[in-house]
């Protein structure tokens, strides 16, 4: 197999940012998805959600301007735009759990082509599952965009038929964000959207475990 | 840019149509949208299904929508008020149907509706006429209703501040029942007694996120 | 039958006002038992709780300083005591029916040696019943007292071995105050604590409809 | 006079034993009972039950906790860290055991028991490893999961106010968990940065109400 090479992860952010509508509700999951935020220009109010308790996270603080009490889901300090409000984790939840999140961006291990996804466990003995609040996004938000590298370290496909890794939900993805593409998951399975530039439908295709339609 | 902010009634209720499920916030006089009632009025609706807490009381226009015929089902807490009203006599000739619901149990309902909840179990009204033909489960030792969330088209609410993404204050005992229906609805209108400029509102302090919000009229009362 | 005659309505207010201990959270009820906090001196510190959303509701206010966002759940005109604190309905609820009231002080049609009794509805055609929030704090509160007058109009007794107007909660209520007497409910029924002056055991068990032990 | 406040942290963990279910609030740094959770540590309990987000993460005095061998049970959302802990080696060995709960519904159930919620329904997890052997229903055509309220006989919070009676405010992401713990717990210490005296506090924005706190230490942090 050649190596193809894609959109580079910054990239990736600022391809799913440009889909992102004036007005949503969106939260961002740890890791890759936070990226997304970089790419959002202010003047495009788009209201970024974090699961610990805000709506409205701003960008990053300046450096001297740290408030140690303003962090997000990942952990890192956060600065809150005008509009933002804070509240506690069952309100927070109700958020998402209320299907009031137009979005949820989220990385993922595999994408399934009936929409099911699976991003918090391995499955492997020995590693502490840890949730935290995948679950909830996975059955709350509106929608669901998986944001992550088209296939896995040693070449297996990330895009499948079905999982064969814990799911954290069933049928909620409707669109993946790759490294190679952007591909639609519809009633009769993954539609490819978009490739990468320099990559063919057949390049994506060969790299991938589910037939793209 | 997002902004909520409605210039009138009129635009407020836009799209309310007949056969509508509203929920109406306000506890006694306080807190309950009257401008927005008063504008339903106008609308010369009917078949509405209203979940508020109260419904034959003295105060604000729900008496008035009910007397009007606008109003096939009450969904609430409190229909009683003193001396006999539209309310009583429509509910005895039979023209509006009444379910009749425990306060805490919808309050609980209608929050259930906000975040995700279908169903819960609650032993309030085990036992009662209240829970006749509902199922139950005893928990812990304790017998509890299972009770369903309760949702709605539209809710009309009452604020003290707003801002332009629809992020809501309430004052004093004007909270009551506007924050649960403001996130039960699948559209919420809210009236506001001032505009604030956004970032005016302190994050720690609303109520009521905008994002549970759909349009804002300022009264501009003079309280 | 004579006519008795025990406690004013002040009276009974005053009576059962004199066994809320200090620290204590309590709901009164509309109507008669709203009067018991009236003989709660503010110096003794009870914190009452009005289901609209209030905790630590203080005196009625003098005139021309009443707000007219204050009010309790019978609609009338309240002030708020330093330390009190105002929520929205769930949360209001929450403090009844997640148990953490002391007390709910409830006015009754009917109570019966078993603790069931009998506030909302006389089960009479053509008369909206009306709950309120009765059923969640005759479930919810960790003891309920009732304050009524010992017999109904027409001579009917209110203490009665089982309710027969519709029940408001089952097994709830731990003590009864009337205008003639205190009297707990213990596992075996009714038993008499407390006569009006002037009234004697044999006068208060003549107008109950059932034993007070 | 109602008086919650305490001299020390050993007198506001005064009665905590063995085998004691423990709430403790904060999520990632932020609004944690950095103090008590110390506290804890030097009373040298075991056979705890610890309800927390994190278990595993190198923030906070939990970890420490863990490594002493004084915790039975985690049931948290995320014991994952940064690094291998002293959790990864004990869970490994079977040394503790652990429940892993949705962010959500972690955040659901602790509310329940503060609401005299016995159990409810939720979408989240249906049809994942973490609902096999729930109960399940199908309500408005979505499958829900069964959940019961989760209660504790104590919980350690963290405030940035509190009065004499017990009410507490939170900063910034410092709410998190906090208010929902103090409300489901049987007892509530609470530690918080500022004592403020009666009356201060504004009710409209007190964000845990005294009745669910029953001591209260203040920390005296800098911040």
């Amino acid at each position: 197999m050649t190596e193809i090479k894609g959109w580079s992860r910054p990239d990736m952010a600022r391809r799913l940012a440009a889909d992102i509508p004036e007005g949503w509700a969106v939260n961002l999951g740890i890791g890759l998805p936070t990226l997304v935020a970089n790419y959002v220009p202010l003047d495009r109010e788009v209201i970024f959600h974090s699961e610990n308790g805000v709506l409205g996270v701003g960008p990053a603080p300046e450096p001297g301007a740290e408030d140690p009490w303003m962090i997000n889901a990942g952990k890192q300090l956060i600065t809150l735009r005008p509009g933002a409000s804070l509240m506690g984790q069952a309100d927070s939840f109700a958020v998402i759990r209320g299907r009031h999140l137009d979005l949820a961006v989220l990385g993922g291990y595999q994408v399934a082509a009936n929409g099911d996804f699976a991003n918090w466990s391995t499955g492997r003995a020995g590693e502490a599952p840890a949730v935290g609040g995948a679950m909830d996004l996975g059955a709350g938000a509106k929608q669901v965009w998986v944001l992550m590298e088209h296939v896995a370290k040693g070449g297996v496909a990330k895009l499948v038929e079905r999982c064969s890794y814990p799911l954290t939900a069933r049928g909620s993805v409707t669109r993946v964000y790759t490294d190679l593409a952007v591909i639609d998951i519809t009633a009769s399975g993954f539609v490819l959207r978009e490739c990468a530039p320099g990559l063919s439908r057949a390049d994506v295709q060969a790299v991938s475990g589910a037939p793209l339609g | 840019m997002i902004d909520k902010f409605v210039p009138s009634v009129e635009a407020a209720l836009d799209g309310i149509g007949n056969g509508a499920t509203l929920m109406i916030g306000g506890f006694g006089t306080v807190g309950q949208p009257d401008c927005l009632v008063d504008g339903l009025i106008a609308r010369g609706l009917r078949d509405l299904v209203v979940i508020a807490n109260n419904a034959g009381g003295d105060f604000g226009g729900l008496p008035k929508l009910i007397e009007q015929g606008a109003i096939a089902k009450v969904i609430c807490s409190y229909p009683r008020a003193t001396g006999k009203t539209a309310f009583d006599a429509l509910l005895a000739a039979g023209k509006i149907e009444l379910e009749i619901v425990p306060q805490g149990t919808l309050a609980e309902r209608i929050r259930a509706a906000g975040v995700g909840v279908p169903a819960f179990y609650t032993p309030t009204a085990a036992g009662t006429a209240l829970a006749e033909g509902k199922e139950t489960r005893v928990i812990n030792g304790r017998e509890a209703v299972l009770e369903y969330a309760l949702a709605a088209d539209f809710a009309l609410v009452q604020a003290w501040e707003a801002d332009r993404w629809g992020n809501l204050t309430y004052r004093g005992t004007g909270r009551n029942f506007n924050p649960i229906m403001a996130a039960a609805a699948r559209f919420t209108i809210a009236t506001a007694h001032h505009a604030r400029p956004l970032g005016a509102l302190d994050p720690e302090h609303v109520m009521t996120p905008g994002l549970f919000v759909q349009r804002v009229f300022v009264a501009g009362s003079a309280l």
